[in-house]
């Protein structure tokens, strides 16, 4: 692979992976307070897209209104969740509590698509052009089939670039929530020790609510920039983001936010590259991802930034 | 003869010295008690013995082979069984066959293993073993006392049964020589008498050499032959109940320097 | 309550109380492929309403949704014979649903039209099911001969979903008329879902690809097609009757324009026949849009067991499995209809290509 | 209750159940027939994983992939030679699966043995993990599984799958492995070795300091559940008469639905998995009343697609908040406990 590509795939890489990190710090988040893998999060991600959607096509409002709307209540909906499916279960085996998970992730998906229909909606209509542009340094002008256009050049689509500045200022924005507000310093204290916390007069549950609220936005988020990127909506387009980023945040030690983004940018890194080396063996592609977080998880049992778990006797 | 041998072990965990060249010798068939105040690593010397934890330094021998760092499992076949300061019973599982799984390794490890596995499965000649490890198994319980509770789940017992019950499942692995974390914890005046009685008689019945560790003074100054004490993960007295009891370090450690100037 | 109980009854029972002719719809309207088989659930109830009767009686369509799933798929279809008592199956939507549900029809000697199943093992060795658009073979060779022949294309990169058989069926076609005419192929892998192919551009780019060809279906294709014009690539991109849906242009956008695709047919076609007329002049006055081609199919589907039930005369169904099988010249919607004996639709493909946001017709190869 | 008393009421069931299941196939719809025929394929699903996740409390993830192994297995074996060379278009079928072809009871059981050897050669690197961990990883080495089936051409068919096997897959041959699948399952968790097991679930260092060895029973578990993982694989693809690497077909969706099963029956409970298993296979069929079009006092009311999955879920959900260790609990089918629900029923 020569320089140019290279460059290419790895901001390439880089951004797809910062969607998985934005996907993956909600999984990450949940997970760190209940030990439960949400896995309706990645619907939550879809919901977000199709709440964007339908406020620009309903109330023909601007789409960044359109967009923070979405966000709210894709915050909202998380909230919602917690409340009804995993609130009333809380000291039910973990697993009961995965299987509601499961079932609330199907629940998402039959309900956008008995509200929506199966069949995709284009993004493209709604959203500023200029995000489908290219930025191409370098390169040469031709006129081809009557039209001139630039041939090589290293080029970067825009919504790569903004999708890598929005996710820097969102974990900006989270590190600030968890570090330097109250109710930051109440979930960093729920991650260690519920009863205790609780004994401290925090109200846990609302401290819950409000964690699945803040991953659920921040899953907004990557919906809305998913769906720019790819310009569409539909009822399942959030299974496939939402397995990546769940293996992202195990890869990078689940329950650790820096861990999240961190296997979230490696996981993009290396699908891409992966493809971009060996093309022949794209089929592989996830294959070859399973089989790095294996290998990191042999070495390293709490993945990378995780704490080992330590055996009291 | 030695039974337990302990040289130098220092257990540290990033910074903090749990434990520091801590040597001990027990010959078989003791009665030995290692007390100290709280934190002075007690717990953390039973977990290295037992292959919980692996010692930063130093070794430790069972009956002249070197144990240290083996897996707890591998351990507890040699001969080695524990209780736990905070009781860790099958909850789910009944009584009885709380002190039958502790039976198990008899049938599941070397060679026999696949064997049993095929005849636990076709049930060909199992029923037989399956008696066996069950009369055993109520008979333990006879000898604690508590046979009358065999059917009820474990996780329903009163504080002193569990004790009494973690007791009777060490000893089913066939152990020769039994680690007991605080056995009385829990237990009322009465019941630890009881325990006191039940601790000598099976030592005697069962040819046992017997570890605890206990705050109850009472229990250990009447039970225990020779006694250790610990405090900062270091030794500070060892001998017999009457030359511990009157050593200076030892009551500073549990009382305070203070007391020790004032009384003298 | 015994009186809810009661009303409760009554209401199911009246459910079946209809004398009617029931023809069984058997489509995933929710699961991974769902789009396909509500835009094909269109063209069938857009047909029911123009063509409500045959032999005098009405046509009652039972749909099931089969959830993309291949345990609903064979499910589905023995319900729909055993429960519901249809005389003909229109299904299912992709080709490893049809084979699995095939499996049942033909145990059960009921026949099964599918739409869109264009894998060559759907009708395989079958007597009771056949399609009405053509095998992944035939369109193979049209594709190819458009690429090599008509667009003068000599290396091409073929980009293949590896998990869709009908993506892989085509590919191989395709490959194999490409050797005998000539050219060089080689293949780019992909999977459904993906959403970056850049690696994999950037990959054929530097092999020199001078034209593209992805055996896929429209979300990646139009995620190729744009990804690989932000890459600097200008050259024809070629598809097959997976792009043949209005959100091929509107998620491609302008990404697109220049795409090639061979596909059942097109409204500009010139061989058009009435019932497309009325079928685009339905659509339009239902939906507000210009009809897809799944929605074409999907109607094409039902006219051609109407058909069958009417020249079998009775709603015997081991009569109206022979019917469909001796179908002839049918006028449908897609091209005039013949179904051969292994079950195929031999019809023509066009080749339709997309110009300033809109799907133009180019031109027609025959058989 | 004696012992003698207990057999002879088990035989009897089970001389009871054959009768059912003889009149059922006789009498009732096939429709109906090869849904009973699938509750038994999603029983031994269940039973298999109950016996991993729920009886020794290693939450595995990658059940589907072991049923996708004796999936695969079998079908190369039963498919006859000429139809492979009509099916494997793309590559030829490699040596020795062109050339071979066995009775689907031989079939089933390699297809199980070789899954029995993938769960070991997985749960050897993978028992090293704990927990979530391992959780995951299992789930990786199913996917990877996933994966090779969608790519190797020559072995699998790739993308096009197998078809036209055999219809094996009847009431008898479910319900009959089931059985055996039960009573194995049953006497292996109620032996010393089931003991050892729910012990390690409970309590895993004291386990340990019992002299239990945990990784190897662990495994050991873990491959009689991917054996008969196996052997559900090949009845699953011989019920379906065709296999495919999809998602759905052999992916992470069949892993969730077994574990759906096993947690609304109840997690570790046997019987649980059982109705758990027959109520997955009877929902997803009969909630379909609600997509059809009802005709309520005259109304037509059109179905509203969708509906089915929407309540289906819902339903998963609403079990779990009010029965949140599923329907049986750890409880277990006994003939006391039948008994003793009688007696109380006769003092009321």
């Amino acid at each position: 692979m020569d320089p140019k590509t290279l460059l290419q795939n790895f901001v390439n890489g880089l951004s797809l992976g910062s969607l998985y990190a934005l996907i993956a710090i909600g999984y990450t988040m949940v997970y760190g307070i209940l030990r439960l893998i949400n896995f309706a999060h990645g619907d939550i991600f879809m919901m977000a897209a199709y709440f964007t959607f339908f406020f620009v096509t309903l109330t023909q409002l601007p789409w960044y209104f359109a967009a923070i709307f979405a966000i709210a209540s894709a915050a909202v909906l998380g909230f919602g969740v917690d409340r009804i499916a995993y609130k009333p279960i809380r000291k039910a085996p973990r697993i009961s509590a995965l299987i509601t998970a499961i079932g609330v992730s199907f629940f998402l998906e039959s309900l956008a698509v008995v509200i929506f229909s199966g069949i995709p909606r284009s993004f493209r209509t709604i959203f500023p052009q200029f995000l489908n542009e290219m930025i191409i340094l370098g390169g040469h002008m031709e006129v081809k089939y009557g039209q001139e256009v630039i041939l090589g050049g290293i080029r970067f689509p825009i919504i790569s670039v903004v999708t890598l500045i929005v996710t820097a200022v969102a974990i900006v924005f989270l590190w600030w929530f968890i570090y330097k507000t109250k109710i930051g310093m109440a979930m960093r204290s729920v991650s260690v020790d519920i009863p205790t916390t609780s004994l401290m007069g925090v109200n846990v549950d609302r401290i819950i609510g409000m964690t699945f609220a803040l991953g659920s936005a921040l899953a907004g988020v990557g919906g809305i920039l998913w769906a720019v990127r790819y310009p569409q909506v539909w009822p399942y387009m959030g299974f496939i983001p939402g397995m990546k980023a769940f293996v992202a945040a195990v890869f990078g030690g689940i329950g650790s936010v820096p861990g999240a983004v961190m296997g979230g940018l490696i996981l993009g890194i290396t699908e891409v590259m992966m493809v971009g080396l060996f093309p022949g063996a794209a089929g592989y592609r996830d294959a070859f991802a399973f089989f790095i977080l294996i290998i990191i998880l042999s070495v390293k049992p709490s993945g990378l930034l995780g704490k080992p778990e330590l055996v009291k006797v | 003869m030695r039974v337990l041998l302990l040289e130098g072990i220092t257990m540290q965990f990033g910074g903090l010295t749990a434990v520091g060249d801590v040597s001990l010798e027990i010959n078989e068939g003791e009665l030995f008690g290692l007390i100290g105040p709280n934190g002075a690593g007690k717990t953390t010397v039973f977990n290295m013995i037992t292959g919980h934890y692996k010692p930063t330094r130093g070794k430790i021998y069972f009956s002249e082979k070197e144990i240290t760092g083996l897996i707890p499992d591998r351990i507890t076949r040699m001969g080695i069984a524990r209780t736990f300061q905070n009781i860790r019973l099958f909850q789910d599982l009944t009584v009885l066959e709380n002190v039958m799984v502790a039976q198990h390794h008899s049938i599941s490890s070397g060679g026999q293993a696949a064997r049993w596995f095929i005849k636990s499965v076709t049930r060909i000649g199992y029923s037989v073993k399956e008696r066996e490890m069950k009369e055993k198994a109520l008979n333990l319980l006879k000898v604690l006392g508590i046979e009358g509770l065999a059917n009820d789940k474990s996780g329903s017992l009163s504080y002193g049964a569990q004790r009494l019950l973690e007791i009777a499942r060490a000893m089913a692995t066939g152990a020769s020589l039994l680690l007991l974390d605080e056995p009385a914890a829990g237990m009322n005046a009465s019941e630890t008498a009881q325990l006191v009685h039940t601790i000598r008689k099976i030592r005697n019945d069962f040819n046992l050499t017997v570890l605890l560790i206990e705050h109850d003074m009472k229990l250990v100054m009447g039970l225990c032959e020779r006694i250790m004490v610990l405090d900062y993960g270091r030794t500070i007295s060892e001998g017999d109940p009457a030359y511990v009891q009157k050593d200076r370090k030892v009551i500073e450690a549990y009382l305070g320097k203070e007391w020790v100037t004032i009384g003298r | 309550m015994r009186k809810l109980v009661l009303i409760v009854l009554v209401v199911f029972l009246s459910v079946s109380a209809f004398s009617t002719i029931k023809v069984g719809a058997i489509l995933p309207m929710t699961g991974g492929v769902a789009a396909f088989g509500q835009m094909i659930w269109q063209g069938v109830q857009l047909a029911n309403e123009l063509f409500p009767q045959v032999l005098g009686q009405e046509i009652e369509i039972v749909l099931l949704d089969n959830n993309s799933d291949k345990v609903q798929a064979v499910n589905t279809t023995r319900r729909a014979i055993e429960q519901d008592k249809v005389v003909a199956i229109i299904g299912q939507v992709i080709s490893s649903n049809t084979i699995a549900g095939g499996t049942v029809a033909e145990e059960s000697g009921v026949a099964m039209v599918s739409p869109s199943s264009t894998n060559p093992l759907v009708t395989q060795d079958r007597k009771y099911v056949s399609r009405v658009c053509f095998s992944d073979p035939f369109q193979g060779v049209a594709a190819a001969l458009l690429a090599f022949n008509n667009m003068g294309a000599k290396n091409v990169a073929v980009f293949v979903d590896v998990e869709q058989d009908y993506a892989v069926g085509f590919a191989n076609f395709f490959k194999d008329t490409a050797i005998e005419l000539g050219g060089t192929v080689f293949y780019e892998y992909y999977k459904s879902g993906d959403q970056d192919f850049t690696a994999q551009i950037s990959d054929a780019l530097s092999k020199n690809a001078d034209a593209f060809f992805i055996p896929g279906y429209y979300q990646e294709i139009a995620l190729i097609a744009i990804q690989a014009r932000q890459l600097g690539f200008y050259d024809p991109i070629i598809a097959g009757d997976g792009a043949a849906v209005p959100e091929t242009i509107e998620i491609g956008g302008a990404a697109v324009n220049g795409l090639y695709f061979t596909t059942h047919y097109d409204s500009g076609s010139p061989a058009v026949t009435d019932n497309a007329k009325l079928f685009v002049e339905a659509y339009t006055k239902k939906y507000g849009e210009a009809p897809g081609t799944f929605t074409a199919l999907g109607f094409d589907t039902y006219l051609v067991i109407r058909d069958a039930i009417e020249r079998a005369g009775s709603t015997d169904r081991e009569a109206i499995a022979q019917a469909v099988r001796q179908t002839k010249d049918f006028p449908a919607v897609t091209g005039i209809i013949t179904i051969n004996e292994s079950g195929d639709a031999i019809k023509s493909v066009a080749i339709v290509k997309i110009e300033n946001g809109k799907f133009v017709y180019d031109t027609t190869i025959n058989p | 209750m004696t012992v003698k008393k207990r057999i002879v009421f088990t035989a009897v069931a089970i001389i009871c159940l054959i009768i059912v299941l003889y009149l059922s196939q006789e009498f009732m719809s096939s429709y109906y027939s090869r849904i009973i025929t699938l509750i038994g394929i999603y029983g031994i699903m269940a039973v298999s994983l109950t016996l991993v996740n729920g009886i020794s409390g290693v939450f595995s993830l990658g059940h589907a992939g072991f049923i996708a192994v004796g999936a695969y297995t079998s079908a190369l074996l039963t498919l006859s030679p000429q139809q492979k060379e009509i099916t494997f278009l793309i590559e030829k079928l490699i040596w020795p699966f062109n050339s071979i072809q066995l009775p689907f009871f031989w079939a089933t059981l390699i297809g199980g043995v070789v899954a029995a050897i993938f769960a070991l050669a997985i749960g050897w690197p993978s028992l090293r993990l704990t927990g979530d961990y391992f959780a995951i990883a299992t789930l990786g080495f199913a996917e990877i599984i996933r994966i090779f089936a969608l790519n190797l051409n020559s072995l699998t068919n790739g993308a096009l799958g197998l078809k036209a096997l055999p219809d094996h897959s009847n009431i008898w041959a479910s319900w009959g492995w089931l059985l055996v699948t039960v009573a194995c399952v049953t006497s292996l968790s109620y032996s010393s070795f089931g003991r050892a097991l729910r012990a390690i679930r409970e309590d895993r260092v004291a386990a340990q300091a019992m002299g239990i060895n945990v990784f190897k029973h662990q495994l050991m578990a873990f491959v009689v559940g991917g054996f008969f993982a196996g052997i559900s694989g090949s009845l699953y693809a011989h019920w379906l008469s065709t296999i495919d690497p999809r998602t759905n077909t052999i992916g992470i969706m069949l892993t969730f639905n077994v574990l759906i099963m096993i947690v609304l029956g109840g997690l570790g409970s046997i019987t649980g998995a059982i109705i758990g298993g027959a109520l997955f296979a009877f929902l997803s069929e009969w909630l379909r009343f609600l997509e059809g079009p009802m005709n309520i006092l005259g109304f037509k009311i059109m179905g509203i697609t969708g509906l089915r999955m929407l309540v289906f879920s819902s339903l998963f959900v609403v079990i779990m908040i009010f029965w949140p260790r599923g329907i049986m609990g750890r409880r277990e089918f006994s003939w006391d406990g039948l008994a003793s629900l009688f007696k109380r029923r006769d003092r009321k």
